[in-house]
C-alpha cells in the first residue's frame, strides 16, 4: 500500500489537528475558536484509537473463538481524554457566555477594544 | 499502617475534600477544610521527603497493579521537593484565603473557589507525584480546569477573556502533550515513565521520538510560560483573585518546569535527542530572550500586578536557563529557583492581594501605591524584602538560586550568559524600585479604607517574606534538596 | 412545548423507559458495552428530555440544583471511598482484590461500587452544565 | 568569639528599638546615643585580642556547602570598625542637632536606617571572607538609600536613584562575578594572609579579576564610576557626613584594600594591579579639578571625597609595605577631617541656611568654633602638620619613594597643590573677607558644636597620638 492510503488515519489526524489550530489562531469569534479547539482535541483521539484497532481483532472480551483482540488500553485513555475534552469545552462556553453577558459581544477584536477604552 | 500510602494520601486527601466542600456549600466549612487538607498536604509532604531521604525512591503501585502495568506513584529526590515546594505555599495561602475571598468573590460562589482551589492543589500535587504519561495528562488538566475557574471569579470583567485566553493556549499545550505521548506510547507501548526511558533507548526510528520531543516541549512550554509563549500570564495573574494568583504564580509553572525536568532527564536518552537537535541551545536562548523581553515589559508595566506577571515571566527565564546551561551547578540553581521564586512571587502576590483589600481596587497601577509606607508599614517593608530577594541581593533567597547559575555559566564558559543574568537582575532592580519609591517617597493619594492587612492575611504574607530571607540564609533543604534532585537527573541522563 | 399534548404524552411514556434504559447500561457494564459513564448521560439525558418538554422550572422541580451539584459529590467521594476502603483493608489505592475474600469477587465488587460512583457523578455534571446553559436568557437574567 | 556577633548586633537591635519608639523622641535618641558607645566599647575591647596577634574569627553559618557566613577580625577591619563605631557616636551627637534645628521630617526613620547602616559597615569591617563582605557591602548600598532620599522630592529621588543605580550597577556586573571567579578559581574566598589567588590564577585572569573588583567596588568611587558620590548630596548633611566620611566611602576602600591584601597577596597583585595606580591617579587629578571649580560647598567636599578615596587606592596599589600603612592610615585619617567638613557644612547651613562657598564671606567671625574646625580638615585634607592626613601622606610618600613609584610622588604632590588651592579660599573668605550681610546668627546648636570640634579633636590627635592606628595598620599584611 502506498505512503499514503496505508496511512489513511495519520493524514486525518494530521488534517483534524492542522485545521484545528487553523482556526483557532486565524478566527476572533471566541465560539469559532471553540470549535477549532474541539476539532484539535479530537485529532489526539483518532491519533490514540487508529494505531491501536488490529486488522480482524475483536473487541477485548475473552471470549472462546477469537485470539487477536484490539489494544483496549487506546480506548481506555481517550474515553480519558474524551471526558477532560468535554468539561474544557464545557468551560469554555460557559466563559463566552458570561463574556457576552458583560461586553455584550463574542468577537476578539471587540472585547480588546472594550478593554483598551476601559484603561483609557 | 498508613505511612506506605502517604504517595496516594499527597493526591487523594485534597481530591476527596473537594466534593465534601462542595456538599456542604458552606463557606466556613469550606475554609477550614482546604487549611486543614492543605496542612495535611503539607504535613505528608516532609513526611515522604524524610521518608526519601532515608530510604531513596518510593514506588506506589494503584490498585496493586504493578508497574508497569497499572500506574505507579513515584516519589525521589526530586518530587519530593515539588511536592514540599507545592504544599507549602498551600498552606500559607490557605489561611489567607479567608479574608481574601470574602472580600472578592460574591458570596454564594465563595465554596466553588474553595473547591477549586484543592481540586487544583490535588492536580499539581498529582503532576508531581505520579510515574505515569497518562495520568500526568489527567492531573495537568485537572489542575489546569480549576485553575481557569479560579481566574474567571476575579471581580473585573477582564478576568473572564484572561480566563478564556489562558484556557485556549492551556488546552492547546496540554493537547500538545498528550500528542507527545501518543506517539511516544505508539512507538514503545508503555506508558510508565520509566518503563518508557528503558524502552526509548532501543528505538531505532528517532522521527516520531524526535516529533514528540517538539510536542511534549511546546506543549508544556505553553503551560510554563516559556518565552515567547507567554502571552496569557500576564494577564491571568492580573485579574485573578488575589488568592488565586498568589497560589498559581507560586506553584502551576514550577511544576510545569518539574514536568520538562523529568521528561528532559528521566526520559528521553539525551545521547540520542539532544545530539540530533540543538535543545540545549534553543533553551539559552529563549530563556535568556525571556529574561531581557519580560524585564523590560516590566519596566514599563503600569499595572502592579502585570508588572510582577512580567517578572515571573523573566525568573521563569532563570529557571529554564538553568535546564539548557545542563550541568550541576545550574540544574542546583534552577531547581532551587523554582522554591526561591515561589516563595518570593507568592509573598509578593499575596501581600498586593492585602494591599488590593485596604484599597477597595483590583487593578493597581504604580502610581496608585503612593504612601503606602505610612498607610501599611508592614506591607510595604514586605514588599521591599521580596522584591530584593526578586533581584537577587545576598542574604536573601534569590541571590542564592542566582549564585548557582552563574556558576553554572562559568563552567559552561558562557561569558555572556553571566552577563544576561547580571543584567537581568538590574532591570529586575529598577522595576523593583519604581514600585518601593512610589511606595515610600510619594505623599499618599487616592481611596484607602485604613488599616493594615487583616491580620490573617498579614501573618501569611509575613510567613512567607520570612522564608525568603531564610533561604538566603539557610539553604540545607532549598540547596540540598536542590542538590540531591540535580544528581539524580544527571545520573538517570547517564 | 408543554402545550404540545403528543409530546407530553410521549415524553411521559420514554422517560421510565430510558431511566430503565440507564439502569440497564450501568449494570451490563460487567459483561459487555457499558458502564457508569454511558448510564449517567442516559440518566442526564432523561432528566434534560423533561425539562426541555415541561419546561425549566418543572426540571429544576424534579432535579434541583443543590440535588445535582450533591449528587455530583456524592459520586466523587463514593469512587474515593471505594480506594480508600482499600487501604484499610489492607491493600493499596483502588485495590479491588482485597475488597473481598475472594479477589476475583473483589475486582467485580470494587468495579461495581466505582462505576456507580461515576454514573453519579457524570449524571451530576451533565446536568449541572445543562443548567448553567439552559439557566441565562439572551441578556444574562436568570429564567 | 561571639563578641564579634555582639558588635554586629548591637546597631542591629538599636534600629529596631529606635524604630520602636517612634513616638519619643527623647527615648530614640538615647537609644542610638547608648548604643553607639556600647558598640564603641566593644570594639575598643576587641582590639586588645587584635594587638596581642590573635584574630578572633567566628562562623556564623554556611549559606552554601562551602560557602560559610563568616566574621573574622582582622586589623584592617579593627581599625575601619573603630573608626564607624567612633564616628557613629560623634555623628549621633551631631543628628539631634542637626534634625531637631532644621526640623526633618521622617527622623525615626533616619535613625533607624543610620543605625543599620553602622551595622552593615561593622559587617563589612568583620568580614571574613568574600561572600559575607558582599552580603554586607550591598545591605550598606540599600540601607543608606532611605538616607540619600531623605527630603522625598524629586531632586532626592533621583538624586538617590542614581546612587543606587550606580552602587547596584558596579556591585552586579562586576564584583559578584568576581567573587564567583575567584571561588571557581582558587576554590576558596576567605581572606588569607599572602591571598588566595596567588599560583592559582593565570596572568590573565588575574588581570581580568583586577579590574572586576577595582570597578565592582562602586563604592570606592574610582573615575568613572564616582558619578554616585556628588549625586547623594542631596541627602542631609549628617548623612553625607556618613556616606562620605565613615561608612559607605570607607567600605569601599576598605574592601579595595582588603582584597589586595588578602585575595590577590603581594606579589600577584603587584602584577595585576599595575594598571590602578593609572586609573588612581586619574581620578585624584580630575576630582581635584572639578572641586575647584565647585561653588557648592557639599559638591566641593564630594569631589574632595573622590579624589582622597583614591589616594588609599593609590597607595595600595602600590603595594610598597609602607605605602600599605599609609593606605590604611588615610581610612581613618581621612574620616575624621572629611565629617569635621561635613560637620561644619552642616552646621553653617542649620546657622546661617548658606549652601555655596560664594556666600561664606566673614561667616567665620559669627561662628567660630564652627569654622576652625573646617580649617583644622582642611589642613588634614591637605596634608599638612599637626593636622592627621599629615601621617597618612608621609608614609604614602615613603612607600612610593621606596617602591620608586614616580607617577604616585607626582600625583600626591600636584593634588596636594591643588587640595590647598579649593580649601584655603573657604577658610580665607571665611574669616578674611568682609560679611556681605548683616543677618543675626550665632552658632549652631551646641550639639553640633560639640560633634564637630570632637571630630576636630580627633583629627589633631591623630597626629600626636598615631600609636594605636600605626599599630594597627602595620599589622596589615
Amino acid at each position: 500500500m502506498s505512503a499514503f492510503a496505508g496511512h489513511y488515519a495519520y493524514w486525518i489526524t494530521i488534517f483534524l489537528m492542522v485545521a484545528g489550530m487553523y482556526i483557532l489562531i486565524a478566527r476572533g469569534n471566541l465560539l469559532k475558536k471553540l470549535i477549532g479547539l474541539a476539532l484539535l482535541q479530537t485529532s489526539v483521539y483518532l491519533l490514540y484509537i487508529a494505531p491501536a484497532k488490529l486488522i480482524g481483532g475483536s473487541a477485548p472480551i475473552i471470549a472462546g473463538g477469537f485470539s487477536t483482540y484490539s489494544n483496549p488500553l487506546p480506548h481506555v485513555l481517550i474515553l480519558t481524554a474524551i471526558v477532560v475534552g468535554v468539561a474544557t469545552l464545557a468551560l469554555g462556553l460557559a466563559l463566552v457566555v458570561r463574556i457576552r453577558e458583560t461586553y455584550g459581544s463574542i468577537e476578539e477584536d471587540e472585547i480588546l477594544a472594550l478593554d483598551s477604552a476601559d484603561d483609557g | 499502617m498508613m505511612a506506605e500510602h502517604l504517595p496516594i494520601l499527597q493526591v487523594v486527601l485534597p481530591l476527596a475534600v473537594a466534593p465534601l466542600i462542595v456538599l456542604a456549600r458552606d463557606r466556613g466549612f469550606a475554609w477550614v477544610a482546604t487549611t486543614v487538607v492543605s496542612y495535611g498536604c503539607l504535613a505528608i509532604a516532609i513526611a515522604l521527603a524524610v521518608q526519601v531521604a532515608a530510604s531513596g525512591t518510593i514506588s506506589y503501585a494503584i490498585g496493586s497493579w504493578p508497574a508497569p502495568w497499572g500506574i505507579e506513584y513515584r516519589v525521589d529526590a526530586l518530587s519530593v521537593f515539588v511536592l514540599v515546594l507545592v504544599s507549602l505555599t498551600a498552606s500559607l495561602v490557605a489561611p489567607y484565603a479567608q479574608r481574601s475571598i470574602a472580600a472578592e468573590v460574591a458570596d454564594d460562589r465563595a465554596y466553588l473557589m474553595y473547591a477549586m482551589y484543592c481540586l487544583c492543589l490535588a492536580g499539581l500535587l498529582g503532576i508531581t507525584i505520579t510515574g505515569d504519561a497518562f495520568n500526568l495528562f489527567v492531573f495537568l488538566e485537572i489542575s489546569s480546569l480549576s485553575t481557569y475557574v479560579l481566574i474567571a471569579l476575579g471581580r473585573n470583567r477582564k478576568a473572564l477573556v484572561a480566563a478564556y485566553q489562558y484556557m485556549l493556549m492551556g488546552t492547546v499545550g496540554a493537547t500538545f502533550y498528550v500528542i507527545g505521548v501518543g506517539l511516544l506510547y505508539l512507538m514503545t507501548g508503555t506508558l510508565n515513565l520509566a518503563d518508557m526511558a528503558a524502552r526509548l533507548r532501543e528505538v531505532d526510528e528517532l522521527r516520531p521520538v524526535l516529533a514528540a520531543l517538539a510536542f511534549i516541549t511546546v506543549g508544556i512550554g505553553l503551560k510554563l510560560a516559556l518565552f515567547p509563549l507567554h502571552q496569557w500570564l500576564p494577564n491571568a495573574y492580573a485579574y485573578a483573585p488575589s488568592m488565586a494568583t498568589a497560589f498559581i504564580a507560586a506553584t502551576a509553572t514550577k511544576v510545569s518546569v518539574y514536568v520538562v525536568l523529568r521528561y528532559y532527564f528521566m526520559v528521553f536518552d539525551p545521547a540520542q535527542l539532544f545530539a540530533h537537535l540543538p535543545t540545549r541551545e534553543v533553551f539559552i536562548a529563549l530563556s535568556v530572550a525571556g529574561m531581557l523581553v519580560a524585564s523590560l515589559v516590566a519596566l514599563f508595566e503600569s499595572d502592579v500586578k502585570r508588572l510582577f506577571a512580567y517578572s515571573s515571566v523573566a525568573q521563569i527565564g532563570y529557571i529554564t536557563l538553568g535546564i539548557g546551561l545542563d550541568n550541576q551547578a545550574s540544574l542546583t540553581g534552577s531547581i532551587t529557583h523554582l522554591l526561591n521564586h515561589g516563595v518570593t512571587k507568592g509573598a509578593i502576590f499575596v501581600l498586593l492581594g492585602g494591599v488590593a483589600l485596604r484599597y477597595g481596587t483590583q487593578s493597581m497601577s504604580v502610581a496608585n501605591l503612593a504612601g503606602l509606607a505610612r498607610r501599611m508599614p508592614l506591607t510595604a517593608f514586605g514588599l521591599v524584602i521580596a522584591g530584593l530577594s526578586l533581584i537577587g541581593i545576598p542574604g536573601t533567597a534569590g541571590f542564592v538560586s542566582k549564585w548557582y547559575l552563574i556558576m553554572g555559566a562559568l563552567e559552561q564558559g558562557l561569558w555572556w550568559v553571566v552577563g544576561v543574568i547580571l543584567a537581568a537582575s538590574l532591570i529586575a532592580a529598577a522595576y523593583v524600585w519604581r514600585v518601593v519609591e512610589v511606595a515610600y517617597l510619594c505623599p499618599a493619594r487616592g481611596e484607602w479604607r485604613g488599616g493594615e492587612a487583616p491580620i490573617g492575611m498579614l501573618t501569611a504574607a509575613l510567613a512567607m517574606v520570612i522564608l525568603c530571607v531564610y533561604f538566603g540564609f539557610d539553604t540545607t533543604f532549598s540547596v540540598g534538596g536542590a542538590r540531591e534532585a540535580a544528581d539524580l537527573l544527571l545520573r538517570a541522563q547517564k | 412545548m408543554k402545550d404540545d399534548i403528543i409530546l407530553r404524552v410521549i415524553a411521559k411514556l420514554v422517560m421510565p423507559f430510558m431511566l430503565l434504559f440507564a439502569l440497564y447500561v450501568q449494570f451490563h457494564g460487567d459483561l459487555g458495552p457499558g458502564g457508569g459513564f454511558q448510564a449517567g448521560v442516559i440518566a442526564a439525558a432523561a432528566i434534560v428530555f423533561y425539562a426541555i418538554i415541561f419546561g425549566l422550572p418543572a426540571g429544576r422541580k424534579l432535579a434541583p440544583e443543590w440535588l445535582v451539584e450533591k449528587i455530583l459529590a456524592v459520586g466523587v467521594l463514593l469512587y474515593a471511598g471505594v480506594g480508600i476502603a482499600g487501604l484499610f483493608l489492607g491493600g493499596t489505592y483502588l485495590d479491588y482484590f482485597v475488597l473481598d475474600a475472594d479477589p476475583v469477587h473483589g475486582q467485580h465488587r470494587g468495579i461495581f461500587w466505582v462505576e456507580v460512583g461515576v454514573a453519579l457523578t457524570v449524571s451530576g455534571t451533565m446536568l449541572k452544565l445543562f443548567y448553567m446553559f439552559a439557566g441565562r436568557g439572551r441578556d444574562g437574567e436568570e429564567l | 568569639m561571639t563578641a564579634l556577633l555582639y558588635a554586629l548586633l548591637v546597631p542591629a537591635v538599636a534600629a529596631l528599638l529606635i524604630a520602636a519608639s517612634h513616638r519619643r523622641p527623647n527615648l530614640r535618641e538615647a537609644v542610638t546615643l547608648a548604643s553607639a558607645a556600647l558598640l564603641f566599647a566593644l570594639v575598643l575591647a576587641l582590639s586588645r585580642d587584635v594587638l596581642d596577634g590573635r584574630y578572633p574569627a567566628l562562623v556564623l553559618g554556611e549559606i552554601m556547602p562551602g560557602l560559610e557566613l563568616k566574621l573574622e577580625l582582622e586589623p584592617l577591619g579593627l581599625l575601619f570598625a573603630l573608626v564607624a563605631s567612633g564616628l557613629w557616636l560623634v555623628s549621633g551627637i551631631y543628628s539631634i542637632g542637626y534634625m531637631r534645628g532644621n526640623d526633618e521630617a521622617h527622623q525615626t526613620r533616619f535613625y533607624a536606617c543610620f543605625a543599620a547602616a553602622i551595622c552593615a559597615a561593622i559587617g563589612v569591617a568583620f568580614a571574613g571572607n568574600l561572600l559575607t563582605l558582599y552580603l554586607f557591602y550591598e545591605a550598606l548600598t540599600f540601607v543608606t538609600y532611605p538616607l540619600v532620599a531623605h527630603h522625598g522630592d524629586d531632586k532626592a529621588r533621583s538624586g538617590a536613584r542614581t546612587y543606587l543605580a550606580l552602587l547596584l550597577l558596579s556591585s552586579m556586573l562586576f564584583l559578584l562575578p568576581a567573587i564567583t571567579i575567584t571561588w571557581l578559581v582558587a576554590d576558596t574566598i576567605d581572606f588569607t594572609v599572602g591571598g588566595i589567588l596567588n599560583g592559582k590564577a593565570s596572568t590573565g585572569t588575574a588581570l581580568a579579576l583586577a579590574f572586576l573588583y577595582a570597578f565592582g567596588i562602586g563604592k570606592a568611587a574610582l573615575m568613572p564610576i564616582h558619578r554616585w558620590l556628588p549625586a547623594a548630596m542631596v541627602a542631609p548633611t549628617p548623612v553625607s557626613a556618613l556616606l562620605h566620611a565613615v561608612a559607605v566611602v570607607k567600605a569601599g576602600v576598605f574592601s579595595i584594600v582588603k582584597v589586595l591584601v588578602y585575595v590577590f597577596g603581594v606579589e600577584l597583585g603587584a602584577q595585576a594591579f599595575a594598571w590602578l595606580p593609572w586609573v588612581a591617579g586619574f581620578t585624584i587629578i580630575a576630582a581635584s579639578i572639578v572641586a575647584l571649580r565647585a561653588d557648592n560647598l557639599k559638591r566641593r567636599l564630594a569631589y574632595s571625597t573622590v579624589s582622597q578615596l583614591s589616594y588609599v587606592v593609590l597607595a595600595a596599589a602600590i603595594l610598597a609595605p609602607l605605602s600599605i600603612v599609609g593606605a590604611v592610615l588615610h581610612i581613618a585619617a581621612h574620616a575624621f577631617g572629611k565629617i569635621t567638613l561635613f560637620f561644619a557644612a552642616g552646621a553653617i547651613y542649620t546657622a546661617a541656611h548658606k549652601t555655596e562657598v560664594s556666600q561664606l564671606d566673614g561667616l567665620g567671625r559669627r561662628m567660630p568654633w564652627t569654622f576652625a574646625a573646617f580649617g583644622i580638615g582642611a589642613l588634614s585634607m591637605i596634608g599638612l602638620p599637626p593636622a592627621a592626613g599629615f601621617v597618612s601622606k608621609w608614609f604614602m610618600v615613603i612607600g612610593a619613594l621606596e617602591a620608586q613609584h614616580w607617577l604616585a610622588l607626582g600625583v600626591i604632590a600636584a593634588s596636594t597643590l591643588l587640595n590647598a588651592g579649593y580649601f584655603v579660599p573657604v577658610v580665607y573668605r571665611a574669616f578674611l573677607a568682609p560679611a556681605r550681610d548683616t543677618a543675626m546668627h550665632g552658632e549652631a546648636p551646641w550639639t553640633m558644636v560639640v560633634a564637630l570640634v570632637a571630630t576636630a579633636g580627633l583629627t589633631l590627635s591623630m597626629f600626636f597620638l598615631a600609636d594605636l592606628p600605626l599599630g594597627l595598620a602595620e599589622r596589615v599584611r
